[in-house]
């Protein structure tokens, strides 16, 4: 039997999930022994042109990860969801948006406009964009068109397995390829890598009762060591995000991100996460309660931090308010 | 799949006549999961019910949906039909087309297409739906009645005849209520006080009845058979076990207090009994009116009473019961004079409220009985009676029909002739409400045989010129005006829900209507309950009543108590929040969010649990568990949501 | 003339109530929104309210007890603490808040419901229909 | 032939003879006579007028002691005014003892102790209501019964419509009177039944006609006749029938003026109770008086074949 | 206060009851004379809903009873009702409460009366009327209408 082909693409992302790859550390070399790497263009150099010369299905696995920003990764997605036994949506961007996918409280008008012309340190007097098509006199650049709305890597093919984690934790990420490789394969569309559970279920920190009469980032405090960060006022999002990273954060006293993404009983992070936070306000003042509120920074890029694409409602709205 | 069956009703016309109920069946047929639809004219009646109960078995269906009226109305009829049928009562629901579409919408196409949708969004709750048994719940056979007037001492009495144990509250010092203010009772004019003491010290001894008199409630939580309630016990500054109620130190308190209970026509002392057959019969310092508490001087109760039963040290006392009922008699309060601007706003000697010419009428008042006025003392020779003092006006005071004063202002100005034989009473009314056995002829009697005049017409405005006391009125059956120079003018203010009430149903968590008397769960069929369980009703708290009216109410309330209690246990609604032990992560979110303590932490299985007892179903702690391990019986989010889409027309 | 469509999530003990006496008093109100009864307003979880938006909702209407009144002791807090959060998140979304709705409706106040009912609705008339990206996008 | 005490009154002595007589008429043939009182006064027309009036109630009581005196317990009267009187002061009579008495001692001081005396020995006793005041109406239906009526005609009514009516002191006050339910009276009608004619249902036919206001006010009488007639009309009458002298005076009579005042009025006849009962048992055409009506009542008696030249039996 | 005798009178000046108005005889007086306890009305208003003659009177009879009531014999004994009364009785076999309305009618007639207010006199009739009319007619008109 031959080797088990695998590749790993990596799309709209830090690069971080490549990285991710790497932690686990000395398994990389039986990894290597074990499967034939077929494309990874951070670590090898292979064209997509060599993709495209591959059989539908001859890559048993790829880790994709990315967010789906533009052209190239739509195209990218498609390819080697072509070529690939199993699509794997490797890290938080390719499995909900993440970071990138806060472009979509944004229009891509604002974000060129913003890039290209606002930030002060651009120089651009003649207002220049960038063009999918430039002519210039070695003939005609191409660059991949930027998308208004930033997808998930199910948004725009089909997906067989999702790995949490901005980035996913090396033991998952191991536990992931192991199960591949023996071929002991959950349900399709499963989460695999992480637990069932909440970021809460791992951390040591101690949890009595929570009423929040004001909110604190983490800058403005000094928490108490061992007690829950949240029942403290410090946004923690462990208490609506998915187990799986051994609460790595909250065990050195900084509060969950939410990386992970929701648990298995919820779809939309941040609106439970809105809900959790509403239920355990300790003031029945409608005006205090806003100014409590108030002290939540930009609600939606933190509740969506990592999960917006993914959420029910994807996207900002832009036409709405009128009038 | 779940075969559902959907019946709708007809009401008659009442919903037929808007919805095309044909219509909503033929649709309801369409929808995924329903394998049944049929409608019918009247559903709840018994050929409706028994049409349910064979179709459930000849269509073999796993669900029903109801689309007919408010589910407070049927929603027990139809799922007891269901259970006779052998389906379980948790797959019956309804669909209220009647109250919140057919009877609120006149357009026949859109009523019928949102009738159409509500059954959609039934349905999808239905598919769902999980097979319940009600959860078994134990009840604590002690029942509390917050209020010592008419109506609390006779539910107290009822029950504790019964054999269950009672706690009285009451606010002041003695029980009694207004009862004890009054002279003579229509219409059979018995003595107020005569008919009402046996009462009050049958309370007083009554071994199963704990009297907890100048005590206030302070906190209630729990749920119908489980209450638990905090008391105040406010101090009295006087030791009650000691005290042998000589009333020595009331002689010599040299304070002088206006007395409450003689509506300000008389005065006590800063250490008080509210009337000398008080039970108990023991008395209170007034604290904000005691001069030692004032100036730090005088105690000279304290060096009167030889047994030393004044503590001025005394502080309030805080008791905690557990009971398994409540009885909220609350009573009323009369529309302070002040209050009526055009009426003298309270600045008129001669000019006072029925209360207050109760008080001049009894035998035990300020005046011995003898009728006499305010301001000079002397019999008033002329008293014109106003009724509706604030009632029946919607625009400036209250709108409702204080329902007492035609009554008692008749009962006043009889007694009045029989007090004063050459006096001559006027009434002006605006409409005489006698609604009672044997009121009507009262009030005929009245009329016919004693003298008095009836005007009919809202006084406008009074005032004082000299010694006398001037009424501007109207007598709308002659057309003309009508001005009387009079000796006394006695008001028929609008019957109010006692000022503590609005704070007191805050506490227990009932309801209010929209005048602040408290709302009972059905106007008709169900007139001595709370619509919250476990709370019931008596008195003129509930709205404006006289006394057998709200004897037999209060009676009503102490039966259903004893009803309550003569069960094993309580069948609670099993709708209630679980978890899903394998997706908890104690966050603990749901312990601090539940208001009954249902919540608590497995050691064991190192999940948050629910306690199904304890658990009222709100679902507040289903919302704010983030991590989606907790979800609510027969009100799952995914069921929600399929609600939601169905809602808007999607599937 | 544009028919917004209207989700409304009711308490059982208030707001509800409140409905089915507007009804037994037959006033007439709009008929644009379809009633959800929970036992409690604060049932209502800010995703079924998000939900409601992805399906289709113009406007949705969170109706509970007066503040104090509440059932559940203090449910209707929750309820208003989540909204308060939720207009926040929901106008960073670029939806308007004023299309939801929290009333404050008690059993006795079946008036009030159906003025609510028909304010609302001439209100979101008013706004034309929500174009949700998220919707316009499955177009 | 039976004879029974009859009290005509002033009306039907005179100016109502044709009621009179034809009431006369029509009674032999149902085999009984009325007797009239060997002498009498005016009844007074209206009962006291308060109760410190006890005077207007001598002349009544007189009458009545008169019929007692004479052995007989039964008074016929058919004039409503004289009915009403007399049978309400035989109540006052009967139910007040003060009255009783206050009357009783009027009626001895008028009335020369030798009188009595020499025509009676027996003591002075008091009239304590002991005579029965009987409406004529009221005879034929309890004691004659009408469907002795109705197996004597000789002509039947059939095919006449025909409104009764009531106006006031016939029913009314209904405690003192008792003839029949004021409100929804039936003895008319039955009466009507009884001759084979039809009776009409109005709303109008308890409604007073003015009564002597036609005297003091007679424009009021005017517009009520009008009410009255109007509605009898419309339902489908042919013609009314009233046993009162002074409602026939005021709905017959005042059609003159009616039909000056109303454009759209359109006569009506007017027949007595007895006139009605005369035609139908059989007596000569020609005695019922109809001449002295002002309303021709000929087209009415053509429709059903009876008119001037036909005559009766006699 | 005073009234101002130089100035018109007020066109509808209010009632000023006192002990003495309501209680001066005149209620008493109607009784007794009509046996009828005035007291007793408590205006429903049937008397005159079904008056026949209520379209020609300026005080309906229900209102005739209450200015008794309050002692306002002036208004009655002036008014025009108490003679176009007809004395049919309607108002008396309906009263619910039993009152013979008629009598306190021919009370009120007969204390208007007594006060020297004759309303029809034998000057006033129409000799044709006089000579046609049923004697009753002639009889009642004297006897309810005039000394």
């Amino acid at each position: 039997m031959s080797k088990p082909k695998v590749a790993f693409y990596w799309a709209a992302s830090c690069g971080g999930c490549e990285i991710a790859i790497l932690d686990i550390g000395d398994r990389i070399l039986p990894l290597s022994e074990a499967v034939e790497i077929v494309f990874w263009p951070c670590a090898i150099d292979i064209k997509y042109d060599d993709v495209r010369a591959m059989e539908d299905g001859e890559i048993d696995l790829c880790l994709f990860n990315g967010a789906i920003r533009n052209s190239e990764n739509e195209e990218m997605a498609e390819l080697l969801r072509q070529k690939s036994k199993l699509l794997v949506a490797y890290g938080s961007c390719a499995y909900e948006g993440c970071i990138p996918g806060l472009a979509n409280l944004k229009t891509r008008k604002e974000i060129l406009r913003r890039s290209y012309i606002e930030v002060p340190s651009m120089d651009n007097p003649e207002s220049i964009y960038p063009r999918t098509r430039t002519e210039v006199p070695e003939g005609i650049l191409e660059l991949p068109e930027l998308y208004d709305t930033v997808y998930t890597l199910d948004q725009v093919v089909d997906v067989d397995y999702y790995v949490p984690g901005c980035p996913p934790v090396a033991d998952q990420t191991w536990a992931v390829l192991e199960a591949v490789l023996e071929g002991n394969l959950p349900e399709k569309g499963s989460v695999v890598g992480a637990g069932t559970k909440i970021v809460c279920d791992d951390c040591p920190l101690e949890k009595k009762e929570t009423k929040i009469s004001g909110f604190f980032r983490p800058h403005q405090i000094m928490p108490e060591p061992d007690i829950c960060l949240l029942e403290q006022g410090i946004y923690c999002a462990g208490i609506g995000t998915r187990a799986g990273c051994e609460a790595l954060c909250p065990s050195v006293g900084m509060p969950c991100r939410g990386c992970y993404g929701p648990p298995p009983g919820v779809f939309d992070q941040g609106a439970k996460i809105v809900s959790a936070l509403g239920s355990v306000i300790d003031s029945e003042d409608p005006d205090e309660v806003d100014r409590i509120m108030e002290q939540i920074p930009c609600p939606a890029g933190l509740f969506y931090r990592f999960s917006l694409p993914h959420s029910i409602l994807r996207r900002k709205t832009t036409d709405d308010y009128k009038e | 799949m779940k075969r559902i069956g959907v019946f709708v009703c007809h009401c008659g016309i009442n919903i037929a006549e808007t919805v095309d109920v044909k219509r909503v069946a033929e649709e309801s047929m369409k929808m995924d999961g329903v394998a049944y639809a049929q409608d019918y004219i009247y559903m709840c009646s018994e050929p409706g019910q028994t049409l349910v109960r064979e179709k459930i078995v000849e269509e073999k269906l796993d669900a029903i949906i109801i689309a007919a009226c408010s589910p407070n109305l049927h929603e027990s009829t139809f799922r007891a039909a269901a259970e006779e049928a052998g389906l379980n009562p948790w797959q019956c629901e309804i669909a209220n087309i009647r109250e919140q579409c057919s009877w609120v919408h006149s357009d026949r196409e859109k009523a019928t297409s949102k009738a159409i949708h509500i059954v959609a969004t039934i349905v999808q709750k239905t598919r769902l739906n999980e097979s319940l048994e009600p959860i078994p719940v134990s009840i604590t056979k002690k029942a509390l009645v917050i209020g010592g007037g008419i109506a609390g001492i006779q539910a107290s009495l009822d029950i504790a005849d019964s054999g269950y144990k009672v706690i009285l509250v009451e606010k002041d010092s003695s029980i009694g209520g207004h009862m004890a203010q009054l002279s003579e009772t229509f219409p059979t004019l018995d003595c107020s006080q005569c008919i009402l003491t046996p009462k009050m010290v049958a309370a007083g001894k009554h071994p199963n009845i704990e009297l907890m008199t100048y005590s206030e409630i302070e906190e209630v939580s729990g749920y119908v058979g489980n209450f638990k309630v905090k008391i105040r016990r406010k101090a009295s500054f006087v030791d009650w076990s000691k005290c042998n109620g000589c009333g020595l130190c009331m002689e010599k308190c040299p304070a002088k207090v206006s007395s409450a209970f003689d509506r300000e026509l008389a005065t006590h002392g800063a250490i008080y009994v509210p009337f000398p057959q008080a039970v108990p019969n023991k008395p209170v310092i007034d604290k904000d009116s005691c001069i030692y508490f004032k100036t730090g001087k005088c105690r000279l109760c304290e060096k009167v009473c030889e047994i030393g039963a004044i503590n001025f040290e005394q502080e309030d006392q805080f008791v905690e019961e557990e009971v398994g009922a409540i009885i909220v008699a609350t009573g009323f309060e009369t529309l302070p004079v002040a209050d009526l601007a055009e009426y003298g706003a309270g600045d008129v000697p001669d000019l006072i409220d029925g209360l207050a010419f109760e008080r001049l009428l009894s035998a035990s008042g300020p005046t011995v009985g003898e009728v006499r006025r305010p301001s000079d003392g002397k019999v008033p020779k002329e008293i014109v009676f106003v009724q509706c003092a604030g009632s029946r006006d919607p625009e400036r005071y209250k709108p409702y029909c204080s329902k007492i004063c035609c009554m008692y202002t008749t009962k006043h100005a009889l007694l009045y002739k029989h007090r004063v034989h050459d006096g001559q009473p006027y009434i002006f009314y605006i409409d005489i409400r006698t609604g009672g056995k044997g009121y009507e002829e009262f009030y005929h009697n009245a009329e016919e045989e004693e003298n008095i005049i009836y005007l009919r017409g809202k006084v406008a405005k009074i005032f004082r010129d000299g010694d006398k006391t001037v009424v501007w009125g109207t007598d709308t059956l002659t057309g003309r005006n009508i001005e009387i120079a009079a000796d006394l003018v006695v008001l028929a203010t609008a019957v109010v829900p006692k000022d503590s009430t609005a704070e007191l149903v805050k506490k227990l968590r009932i309801q209010t209507g929209p005048n602040g008397f408290l709302a009972e769960a059905h106007p008709k069929l169900r007139p001595v309950e709370s619509i919250n369980s476990g709370f019931f009703l008596a008195g003129a708290a509930q709205g404006p009543k006289d006394i057998p009216e709200t004897v037999a109410q209060a009676s009503g309330a102490a039966c259903k108590v004893i009803s309550l209690f003569s069960r094993d246990h309580l069948e609670q609604d099993p709708a209630v929040a679980w978890v899903d032990e394998d997706l908890c992560g104690s966050c603990r979110i749901c312990i601090s969010v539940c208001p009954y303590d249902a919540r608590e932490y497995d050691e064991e299985k190192e999940i948050v649990i629910v306690n199904e007892a304890l658990c009222e179903g709100c679902g507040s702690c289903v919302a704010a568990c983030a991590c989606g391990a907790t979800q609510q019986r027969n009100l799952s989010d995914s069921q929600i949501k399929s609600m939601v889409t169905a809602s808007l027309g999607g599937v | 003339m544009f028919e917004p469509k209207i989700v409304c999530f009711l308490c059982k003990w208030c707001t509800s109530a409140g409905a089915d006496l507007a009804g037994t008093s037959r006033l007439k109100y709009r008929p644009n929104g379809v009633n959800i009864r929970f036992m409690c307003s604060s049932r209502v979880d800010p995703e079924h309210i998000l939900w409601a938006f992805h399906e289709g909702a113009d406007g949705v209407l969170i109706g509970g007890c007066h503040p104090g009144d509440c059932h559940y002791e203090d449910g209707n807090y929750k309820t208003q603490a989540r909204v308060s959060l939720l207009n926040r998140l929901l106008d960073d979304f670029g939806i308007d808040t004023r299309r939801l709705r929290l009333e404050w409706i008690s059993a006795a106040e079946g008036a009030k419901f159906a003025n609510v009912m028909n304010d609302f609705t001439e209100e979101l008339r008013s706004k034309g229909p929500l174009k949700l990206a998220v919707r316009e996008m499955a177009k | 032939m039976a004879k029974i005490a009859y009290y005509p009154g002033c009306a039907l002595n005179e100016r109502s003879s044709h009621l009179d007589r034809s009431a006369r008429d029509a009674t032999v043939r149902l085999g009984f006579e009325l007797d009239e009182l060997d002498t009498w006064t005016c009844c007074g027309a209206v009962p006291p007028v308060s109760e410190e009036r006890v005077m207007n109630l001598v002349a009544p009581s007189r009458i009545l002691k008169d019929v007692r005196d004479s052995g007989r317990d039964i008074l016929i009267t058919i004039c409503d005014f004289c009915y009403n009187t007399l049978k309400r002061t035989n109540f006052i009579i009967k139910s007040d003892e003060i009255t009783r008495k206050r009357v009783n001692a009027f009626l001895a001081d008028d009335t020369p102790e030798r009188d009595y005396l020499e025509k009676d020995d027996s003591l002075w006793e008091d009239y304590a209501g002991e005579v029965n005041v009987i409406h004529l109406m009221e005879y034929l239906r309890d004691e004659l019964g009408y469907e002795k009526i109705t197996e004597s005609l000789k002509r039947s009514l059939k095919g006449l419509k025909i409104a009764p009516y009531y106006g006031c002191v016939m029913l009314r006050p209904q405690n003192e009177i008792q003839l029949d339910n004021p409100e929804n009276p039936s003895i008319i009608e039955d009466f009507i039944t009884a001759l084979d004619a039809k009776p009409v249902k109005y709303p109008y036919r308890t409604e007073c006609c003015g009564s002597y206001l036609s005297v003091s006010s007679p424009d009021a009488s005017t517009r009520l006749c009008y009410r009255i007639l109007t509605s009898a009309r419309n339902s489908g009458a042919d013609a009314v029938v009233v046993s009162c002298p002074l409602c026939f005076y005021n709905l017959d009579s005042r059609q003159k003026a009616i039909t000056e005042a109303y454009s759209d009025f359109k006569p009506v006849p007017i027949f007595y109770f007895t006139q009605l009962l005369s035609v139908a048992l059989g007596v000569e055409y020609g005695r019922q008086g109809f001449e002295k009506h002002y309303v021709d009542v000929t087209p009415v008696l053509d429709k059903i074949g009876i008119s001037t030249g036909k005559g009766g039996e006699e | 206060m005073s009234e101002n005798m130089g100035l018109a009178p007020p066109k509808n000046p209010p009632i000023r009851l006192t002990l003495e108005i309501v209680n001066t005889g005149f209620k008493q007086r109607v009784n007794e004379l009509s046996g009828q306890n005035m007291d007793a009305c408590y205006q429903c208003g049937n008397c005159s809903s079904g008056c026949p003659l209520a379209q020609e009177m300026d005080i309906l009879p229900n209102r005739v009873i209450r200015l008794v009531q309050l002692g306002q014999n002036d208004d009655i004994i002036n008014s025009e009702t108490i003679w176009i009364c007809a004395s049919c009785f309607q108002c008396t076999v309906r009263c619910p409460k039993g009152i013979d309305i008629q009598a306190v009618m021919d009370a009120l007639r007969q204390i208007a009366m007594d006060e020297g207010i004759d309303h029809f006199g034998p000057d006033q009739i129409d000799p044709e009327l006089a000579a046609s009319v049923p004697q009753p007619g002639l009889v009642g008109v004297y006897r309810k209408l005039a000394t």
